[in-house]
């Protein structure tokens, strides 16, 4: 277990080594996947082992490595320490698992980009700071890998920065995420205020005495830290940036922007479990916020073209799920529908890229300059990418959460505890409505996007049809292994109810326990969770019937031809105005005030102009008018004597 | 100068002990205090600078005959001699030379009238506490006791005593400041440099 | 030996070596001038290890000058000062080297110059005796002049009197203060000293007069800050100085007005520093400038102008940091010192390699650099994140320990100026963004050279110092504690005193 | 030693240095008259004056090596350390401004040696006002000195300039000292007497301080001297006769005269009115106006001499800032400043007289481009003048001020040094900018001239 | 005898002088005011020693001889303007100014 510290090092050396290629300008591919790959391929060895060594130990508290002290200030002690229990430990084999396979598929996928190197080196960099996010034992360590993270996306977003839009996008999610980060920032103020500490043992242990159930200050540091986390994960109100991260390679998405990254906020609610555990507003406003993201961002999918929106609306939908998980106080059903989710979002991602792969090849081959992520200019793949289409429909499946696929699981389970908490406040049957809405919109959105895109006839262009080819086995590879892991991974929680183990949950255990301690807990009867369950598949399957019915595939035309949208579908395309809105309202305003008025009017104008120049330009004015009455006359001056004189004398007669 | 101290004696101390009453020389005194003020006005008036200049004259004459009626017998011949005699010629060689004579009027206007007149005023009001200032009592001598001392040390010799004695200092002074106007004058005066 | 006469080194060797200077040729100027430097930073390096946490003044050396004014020669260091002094003897070679290609006239002079701002400026810090203190506060002021107004660009003249005249504005009135509490003092106990342990010892119970004399201090020192509204002199000399007096500008003049602060306003007369209406303005005006400046900064067309206003902000957090009191403030803010001058210091370099380059300092003038000169942008990239604060770099642990400090003191003004990073971040990436990423649409850009080994060398150090930082403040933390601790217990106390 | 100044001998001994220099003034006279023709002759008389000057200085320096002083109550003339320094300064002004002139007078070729004659009549008539301890003294003295700088501020009969400033001078000055006199009949009249020390006994003992008689009386003495010493709203002819007068002569009356009639203000004001506490409150005004008008005023110049005539109004206010203080502090402040700042001026203005040619009163401020790389001595020297003026710390200038802010706040006017540190803040306003021009501005055209040996000059001040 | 009112008249003839000054423009003549003042300042002087003692007419004797020595300079100088300007018209003598 003392080897955690060779898990971030290894990405790190290999950002080293490949950061120092990349500037040095070296075209060796070998090498830089060599370096690449095999970093992560060694960390996931080691991280393995220390989970092994962890389930074998199995300490009743997390294991904390101390290196060194970083911001020893008076009572402020501040080390750089690492800490190793179930909860980092699920999030170690995600992030080295998926970043592993996401890796191996980059070196087929990014094969021909003259940044190959650049982009390795941002990938180990961005998981080194991923995985000091989930090793960190106490706020500042893990507040470290949340920027780190943050800008490893801004950098990879605009990975093809020439073009501005791609810039403006690593930028937007860049200062996203520092609105988000000044809640993580005040919750950590406030917690070292009132708890004396920024160790995670310390604060878990202090909490309960320290804060008052309920009281104001326990649910000012959650709200906070939620601020922090709807930054990281994409939720209202600070979502918008998700969507335009797509930006970046695919495989990056796939990465960042939906196996790990962005489950970092739901990673943060889970560690931070006690504290939310403490104020029940705040899981409240989690889980709500949450529902509403999930059912909002469904509902934008429906209406895009571009199938890397498409998946990017439904991680955001899927994120707002787990909110609703953690929310609800179900950490184990959070995380889990994390780890579910990073497996099929994953591939999902890798299978568009795939389709994207072979669709720029088409039109790279005829210099055509069509979009190559346009559903529109796609449709009837399944024929050229065999198994892409097989393998992305496994995970449509599990994401649409029809049994036995992994998906079903993971939003069964948080589907059953929102209801469950439904039973003493009724608030949470909102929440349940509004996931099963969601559950729906996902299955008929994401049925959508696979037919669109592998059936029907194909509107890529007769010419550029000749070109599609399915992707290399390098590419391919990871899509299996995903796929199998979307389709078995819902052993890893069975629950009970279906003769499993609730493996995950009992994992997770001595993590979630103390929270677990504070709130009641909720059940409802095994016939009430059957009927749930009825419930929630019947909806998946109208959600995919329904997209069979109601989408008629022969009236489509490729994307240069196709008509404007109008009325609510115009609405939704537009994803309701809510980027003009922000724009609008927030954007341009700061910048026209900015500019505007304290540049040009307070600055410029009345402190320099009117304070200083002005009092300049005043003394030189007076000097002139004075140097007027200067006027070489000498009748003048004895007069000016004279009432010298006369004021003198009268003074000293005073 | 000790020795013509008797003739000027003749002309010397006017006063009680030739026994013209007072009130005679009260209306001297009245009647050149005032001529003086008129001459001196009408100086300051005339558009000629030669009528200001000879009215001048008049205004130091009348001075010299009130420095008499003070005990001043002495300073009022100086006056006549050094003043109306030396300096005012010399005024009036050299308003003669730039033939000034007739140069019409050099009065400013009425503005410039009007300030003078306000400062002027307004300079007597701050001087006007002289009027019924007096020195000290306590150093003051007592009446008449000058001009016994002027009867008894000569008209001159009061002067020239303390002036040779206590005041050497400045009188050399008053020398060194003749040279070195002299001198500047020549410089001016040169035709070449 | 060393610990009696290192001071003295410091504040004669610059001097010295300016006086050699016009004994070399031109063209050597500069050669001799870098290693002078080097050899003033060398001899600085000692201090280091030597200086002891909990000795309070150190390396103090004492002699009587004007006795009769009770003037002496006293000059000392303490855990606030030894790092402004090795800031200031480390950034100096730098800024040297980093001249070498940007001076081309006068170079002998130019570097003359420079040398004897180092001691201007070395005498600030180490200063124990107002009277010295003063007349270094000026000394420092002529050579900037001369280094804007020469050397400096299109408008130097105006920038290097506005420079003057703003600054001489507060420190004649401070010249008219430090006389008052000299004479006032004095009239108490009959020892006429400009001594500054003496004056501390003996400045409580002023009344009103305490309001006068801070209000003078506080002037020059905000002046020099600057804050909020005393900043406009600050864009012009920064926009019009050459690279090194920018850097120096902003690496080391700026520190001293907060520097001031700490030695000076703070301790002489807490219980106005502390007053509640003095606080509260004082707080108010650092919130202005940090998201003022950050705003203001944000919309600025020109690279050295935007560094400029965000030295504004940076500064704000400083003076937060100073008036809210607690350990972690005081040591954040003395860290961030450091950092800005480390970080802006850098940020100076890279402007003035790319007008090196392009002639131009404007934003629009630049646009996809990263893949023209990818060293270059590579270090604007590192340094623009240390200067918004990314953790792991110095920013993040200077403004992080200021903001948790603040907060028990201040809570709703540290979590606004929390919104800073915000600001920062956007001034800062979207500046980036426009030089170094974007298409690279400008002929003119399209062949510059990348980074020469002498500007690495010069960025490198630099570099080095924010990652250590960053990673391993410790040392530096553990030789500040004594100082901010002993600054806190004489100002709190002072002030409850004077309060109740 | 003790003098007794009623004997003859020990008044000769008392007005040692003034006959010295007198008898000296009259031998060069005489080989005035006898020698004035040629360029040679003009050396001759400036070095015989110099002579001079060295003679009556070593004179000085005798009475002060031997501790000369008078017990009591000294007739007409005092013998004390104030009166040593202040004529080894009007000494070594006029020293200083006949080097100058040696130049000067050739180039402009100015073949009057009568020129040295006068500066050593009106040196003698400083050394008169700043010794005399009887008004008398001091109003002869301030005569003597006054005729001999008006035919100065003449002596160019080429330069109508020359003639309007000498003319301006003297009607003014006349009239100036029609008050001052007038003021002496008063107080004489309120006192009984003319010597200082007298009049001080008797206010205290008769307690005269409200006599009508003196404050008039005093009001009008302040009026005189505020004119020579060219203090706002008395200070009218100064820029105009500094700017006409040719540049040495403008040194001399900017410095030397100033300074004699500063010593004779703080030696009257201090010893004959100490007890009278109306003046104090008059200077202070006097002295604020001053410092205001005439800083402001100089902002407004474009022509250099005429920046440092108005900069030299604005020193009178800070001088007397000092006065005002009307301690010992202060006269010595007084001293010093004036010490400090006659000498930085004097190079100023030699500077001005080296870089002029003919009419140097129309030589610009930006005229002065590029003058650092022209003549790289001369620039600095100016600079160095320009930062004493302004009284940068490190120059004289300095020390000056910080003697007066010292006697001024310790007399517990912190708010007349603030208004003084701030007036003199303006004052960077003009002393600034003749160093951008010499050193950041470019050159317009190469302009070269004689004077660099003058750059020394300004390595003193 | 008479020093109350010969200071008034003094007084009088000062403020008169001084008018005059103002009043003019000829050089000469503004001259000539100021001797008209001086002559006041020696009417005080006088009044005065009548009272205190022979002193101040030895003051008077000295202003004469001032009064001397300016009208020597004083006039050599109005000459040398005239020299120039052929007039001695003080409106017309300001090229010094500003």
């Amino acid at each position: 277990m003392h080897l955690v510290w060779l898990v971030p090092l290894l990405p790190f050396a290999g950002f080293l080594l490949n950061g120092s290629l990349a500037l040095a300008g070296s075209r060796t591919k070998g090498v830089v996947s060599f370096v690449g790959v095999g970093t992560l391929v060694a960390a996931f060895g080691v991280a393995v082992y220390v989970v092994l060594d962890l389930a074998r130990s199995h300490p009743a508290g997390p294991v904390v490595f101390t290196y060194w002290d970083w911001i020893p200030v008076g009572t402020l002690q501040v080390s750089a320490a690492l800490q190793v229990d179930q909860l980092s430990a699920v999030m170690l084999l995600v992030v080295t698992g998926v970043g592993a396979l996401i890796h191996i598929f980059s070196v087929g996928y990014m094969h021909d980009d003259d940044g190959y190197a650049r982009y390795f080196a941002y990938l180990n960099l961005f998981v080194f700071f991923m995985l000091t996010l989930v090793l960190g034992a106490n706020f500042p360590v893990t507040f470290v890998g949340w920027e780190g993270v943050g800008l490893c996306s801004y950098l990879l977003i605009g990975f093809w920065f020439e073009e501005k839009v791609n810039a403006d996008a690593g930028k937007k999610a860049f200062i996203m995420n520092r609105i988000g980060d000044f809640g993580f920032l005040v919750a950590m103020f406030l917690i070292w205020q009132h708890t004396g500490s920024l160790d995670y043992g310390a604060v878990f242990a202090q909490a309960p005495t320290a804060l008052t159930m309920g009281g104001g200050v326990a649910t000012a540091i959650t709200l906070f830290l939620f601020l922090g986390c709807t930054g990281k994960s994409a939720q209202i109100p600070l979502y918008t940036w998700l969507p335009d991260a797509m930006a970046g390679p695919t495989p990056v998405s796939a990465l960042i922007h939906a196996a790990t990254m962005v489950t970092a906020g739901v990673f943060l609610v889970a560690r931070t479990n006690v504290l939310f555990a403490l104020a029940p507003v705040s899981q409240a406003v989690v889980a709500g916020v949450g529902a509403l993201t999930a059912l909002f961002a469904a509902t934008i999918a429906l209406k895009q073209w571009d199938i890397k929106r498409v998946l990017a609306y439904s991680t955001v939908s899927q994120l707002g799920y787990m909110f609703v998980g953690v929310g609800t106080g179900a950490m184990a059903a959070g995380i889990f529908h994390l780890v579910t989710h990073a497996f099929f979002k994953a591939l999902l991602f890798l299978g568009s890229g795939s389709v994207i792969h072979a669709m720029h090849h088409a039109y790279h081959a005829t210099h055509s300059h069509e979009d190559a992520q346009d559903m529109r200019n796609m449709g009837g793949l399944s024929r050229y990418l065999p198994w892409t289409c097989t393998l992305m429909w496994i995970a449509t499946l599990a994401i649409a959460g029809i049994p036995p696929f992994s998906g079903f699981f993971s939003k069964d389970e948080i589907l059953g505890a929102a209801f469950a908490r439904g039973t003493a406040q009724p608030l949470w049957y909102v929440y349940w409505a509004l996931g099963l809405g969601a559950a729906l919109l996902t299955a008929f959105y994401m049925t959508r996007m696979m037919r669109y895109t592998f059936h029907g006839p194909n509107r890529t262009g007769s010419r550029e049809e000749t070109h599609l080819r399915e992707a290399p086995a390098v590419m391919t590879g990871p899509l299996v292994v995903l796929a199998i892991l979307s389709l078995a991974g819902g052993v890893l929680n069975l629950p009970s109810l279906m003769g499993g183990t609730a493996w995950l949950e009992r994992w997770l255990d001595p993590v979630t326990a103390a929270g677990a301690a504070l709130v009641p807990a909720h059940e409802v009867a095994a016939g009430t969770e059957w009927t749930l369950i009825a419930v929630a598949v019947g909806i998946a399957l109208v959600g995919i019937v329904a997209a069979f019915r109601l989408l008629d595939l022969s009236t489509l035309v490729p994307a240069k031809s196709a008509p404007g949208e109008t009325g609510l579908g115009k609405l939704l395309w537009k994803k309701w105005y809510v980027d003009e809105l922000y724009d609008a309202v927030v954007v341009r305003p700061i910048l026209w005030v900015s500019r505007k008025v304290l540049w040009r009017v307070i600055d410029v104008g009345i402190v320099d102009g009117a304070g200083v120049n002005g009092a300049a330009a005043t003394s030189r004015v007076l000097g002139w008018l004075a140097s007027r009455l200067q006027t070489g006359e000498l009748g003048f001056y004895a007069v000016v004597f004279v009432v010298g004189v006369v004021v003198v004398l009268s003074r000293a007669l005073r | 100068m000790r020795a013509d101290a008797p003739r000027l004696h003749v002309v010397g101390p006017l006063g009680p002990q030739r026994g013209i009453a007072l009130s005679i020389l009260a209306v001297v005194y009245w009647a050149f205090a005032g001529l003086a003020v008129i001459a001196s006005a009408m100086c300051i008036t005339r558009r000629n600078p030669l009528a200001s200049a000879l009215w001048l004259v008049q205004t130091l004459f009348c001075v010299a005959v009130l420095f008499t009626i003070l005990d001043a017998p002495f300073i009022g011949v100086l006056q006549v001699l050094v003043y109306a005699g030396a300096i005012m010629v010399l005024f009036l060689f050299v308003i003669m030379l730039l033939n000034l004579g007739r140069s019409s009027g050099d009065l400013k206007g009425l503005v410039a009238a009007a300030v003078a007149a306000v400062l002027g005023a307004g300079l007597l009001f701050d001087l006007q506490p002289m009027a019924h200032a007096a020195p000290p009592d306590a150093i003051m001598l007592p009446a008449g006791a000058l001009d016994s001392m002027l009867v008894h040390q000569g008209v001159v010799g009061a002067v020239a005593g303390p002036l040779f004695e206590t005041y050497l200092v400045p009188f050399e002074i008053t020398s060194l400041l003749l040279t070195a106007a002299v001198v500047g004058a020549v410089v001016l005066a040169k035709r070449k440099l | 030996m060393y610990d009696h006469l290192v001071l003295t080194i410091l504040l004669a060797w610059p001097i010295v070596a300016a006086a050699a200077l016009w004994l070399v040729p031109e063209g050597r100027a500069k050669h001799v001038a870098f290693v002078a430097s080097l050899i003033e930073f060398a001899v600085s390096i000692p201090l280091w290890w030597r200086f002891v946490p909990s000795g309070g003044m150190q390396f103090e050396a004492s002699v009587p000058w004007i006795a009769g004014w009770g003037i002496s020669y006293h000059v000392g260091l303490d855990g606030i000062s030894l790092f402004m002094v090795l800031l200031t003897t480390f950034l100096v070679p730098l800024s040297v080297l980093g001249s070498f290609s940007y001076i081309t006239k006068r170079e002998r002079a130019f570097y003359a110059n420079l040398l004897v701002l180092t001691t201007g400026m070395i005498g600030v810090f180490i200063a124990l005796d107002l009277f010295l203190f003063y007349v270094m506060w000026e000394v420092m002021l002529i050579p900037m002049y001369f280094i804007i107004g020469i050397w400096g660009g299109e408008r130097r003249l105006y920038a290097a009197i506005k420079f003057f005249i703003y600054t001489m504005f507060g420190s004649l009135l401070m010249l008219v203060a430090i006389l008052g509490l000299y004479f006032v003092v004095a009239s108490r106990t009959g020892t006429y000293s400009f001594d500054y342990a003496f004056l501390l010892g003996h400045s409580t119970g002023l009344g009103s007069l305490a309001w006068w004399f801070f209000g003078a201090f506080f002037l020059a020192f905000a002046i020099k800050v600057p804050m909020f509204p005393f900043h406009t002199w600050l864009p012009d000399a920064h926009v019009e100085a050459p690279t090194a007096g920018s850097v120096i500008l902003a690496g080391v003049l700026l520190k001293m007005g907060t520097y001031g602060f700490l030695r000076f306003a703070l301790p002489f007369f807490p219980q106005v520093a502390l007053h509640p209406t003095v606080q509260a303005a004082v707080v108010a005006l650092s919130l202005i400038g940090i998201i003022y400046g950050g705003l203001v900064a944000m919309v600025q067309p020109d690279v050295k102008k935007l560094v400029a206003y965000s030295s504004v902000s940076h500064l704000g957090f400083v003076m937060l940091g100073i008036w809210a009191l607690t350990l972690q403030s005081v040591q954040g803010a003395l860290l961030v010192m450091i950092n800005h001058g480390l970080s802006t210091g850098a940020l100076f370099f890279l402007v003035g390699m790319l007008y090196e380059r392009r002639h131009s300092r404007l934003i629009e003038a630049f646009g996809g650099l990263a893949r023209v000169v990818p060293l270059l942008a590579t270090a604007l990239t590192i340094v623009s994140l240390s200067s918004i604060g990314l953790p792991g770099t110095n920013g993040f642990v200077g403004e992080f320990l200021i903001l948790i400090g603040a907060f028990r003191t201040y809570p709703w003004a540290a979590g606004i100026a929390t919104t800073g990073v915000i600001v920062a971040a956007m001034y800062l990436l979207w500046a980036l963004q426009r030089v170094i990423f974007n298409k690279l649409d400008k002929a003119e850009n399209e062949h510059l050279p990348d980074l020469s080994w002498r500007e690495v060398a010069v960025l490198v150090p630099i570099l080095l110092g924010i990652f250590w930082i960053g990673l391993y403040p410790k040392p530096i933390l553990q030789r500040m504690e004594p100082a901010a601790q002993h600054l806190i217990d004489v100002v709190r106390p002072g002030a409850q005193a004077a309060l109740r | 030693m003790n003098l007794d100044l009623s004997t003859s001998q020990g008044l000769m001994i008392g007005l040692l240095p003034e006959l010295v220099l007198t008898v000296w003034g009259l031998v060069l006279l005489a080989v005035v008259a006898w020698r004035h023709k040629t360029p040679r002759d003009l050396r001759i008389a400036g070095w015989i004056t110099l002579a001079g000057f060295a003679a009556s200085a070593a004179a000085v320096w005798w009475l002060w090596w031997n501790r000369v002083g008078a017990g009591g109550v000294t007739p007409m003339v005092a013998v004390d350390d104030f009166r040593y320094v202040a004529d080894w300064l009007f000494l070594g002004a006029g020293a200083l401004t006949v080097m100058f002139s040696f130049a000067y007078l050739e180039r402009e070729s100015l073949l009057a040696p009568e020129y040295y004659v006068l500066i050593l009549f009106a040196t003698i008539g400083m050394m008169l006002m700043a010794g005399g301890e009887d008004l008398i003294v001091i109003f002869l003295g301030l005569e003597l000195m006054s005729v001999a700088v008006y035919v100065l501020a003449g002596i160019d009969r080429r330069s109508p300039r020359a003639a309007e400033a000498a003319l301006k001078y003297f009607l003014l000055g006349a009239f100036a000292s029609a008050f001052l006199l007038y003021g002496i009949a008063l107080t004489y009249g309120a006192t009984g007497t003319t010597n200082l020390s007298l009049i001080g006994l008797q206010v205290a003992s008769l307690g005269l301080a409200h006599s009508p008689l003196l404050l008039i009386g005093l009001g009008l003495l302040l009026v005189g001297f505020g004119f020579k010493t060219a203090a706002v709203p008395f200070h009218m002819w100064a820029p105009d006769v500094y700017d006409g007068a040719p540049t040495p002569v403008t040194g001399f009356m900017a410095t030397a005269v100033k300074a004699a009639a500063f010593a004779a203000l703080a030696r009257v004001l201090i010893e004959a009115f100490s007890q009278t506490a109306a003046w104090h409150n008059i200077v202070i005004g006097l002295a604020v106006l001053t410092m205001v008008v005439g800083n402001l005023v100089a902002l407004a110049q474009r022509s250099l001499k005429r920046m440092l005539a108005y900069s030299s109004v604005a020193h009178a206010g800070y001088l007397l800032v000092a006065v005002s203080a009307g301690s010992g502090n202060g006269s010595a402040a007084v001293l010093f400043y004036l010490a400090a700042y006659g000498l930085t001026s004097l190079a100023a203005f030699a500077l001005v007289a080296a870089r002029g040619r003919g009419g140097e009163s129309d030589l610009q401020i930006d005229d002065l481009a590029g003058l650092s790389t022209d003549r790289p001595w001369l620039a600095f020297a100016l600079t160095v003048c320009m930062l004493s003026l302004f009284g940068f710390p490190g120059t004289a200038g300095f020390i000056g001020k910080w003697y007066i802010l010292l006697a001024t706040i310790a007399a517990g006017n912190g708010w007349l040094a603030t208004v003084l540190v701030l007036t003199s803040l303006i004052s960077a306003g003009y002393y600034l900018p003749v160093v951008m021009a010499m050193y950041m501005r470019p050159v317009p055209f190469a302009n070269a001239h004689a004077g660099l040996r003058f750059g020394r000059l300004g390595l003193v001040a | 005898m008479f020093t109350g009112w010969t200071l008034a008249v003094s007084a009088i003839l000062f403020a008169i002088g001084t008018m005059g000054v103002l009043l003019r423009r000829n050089a000469i003549v503004i001259f000539m005011c100021v001797e008209l003042m001086l002559n006041a300042v020696n009417l005080a002087f006088v009044a005065f020693a009548q009272r205190l003692g022979v002193a101040g007419q030895i003051f008077v004797f000295f202003v004469m001889a001032v009064a001397a020595a300016e009208a020597a300079v004083g006039l050599a100088i109005i000459l040398a303007v005239y020299r120039h300007k052929e007039t001695v018209d003080l409106q017309h003598i300001n090229l010094l100014k500003g």
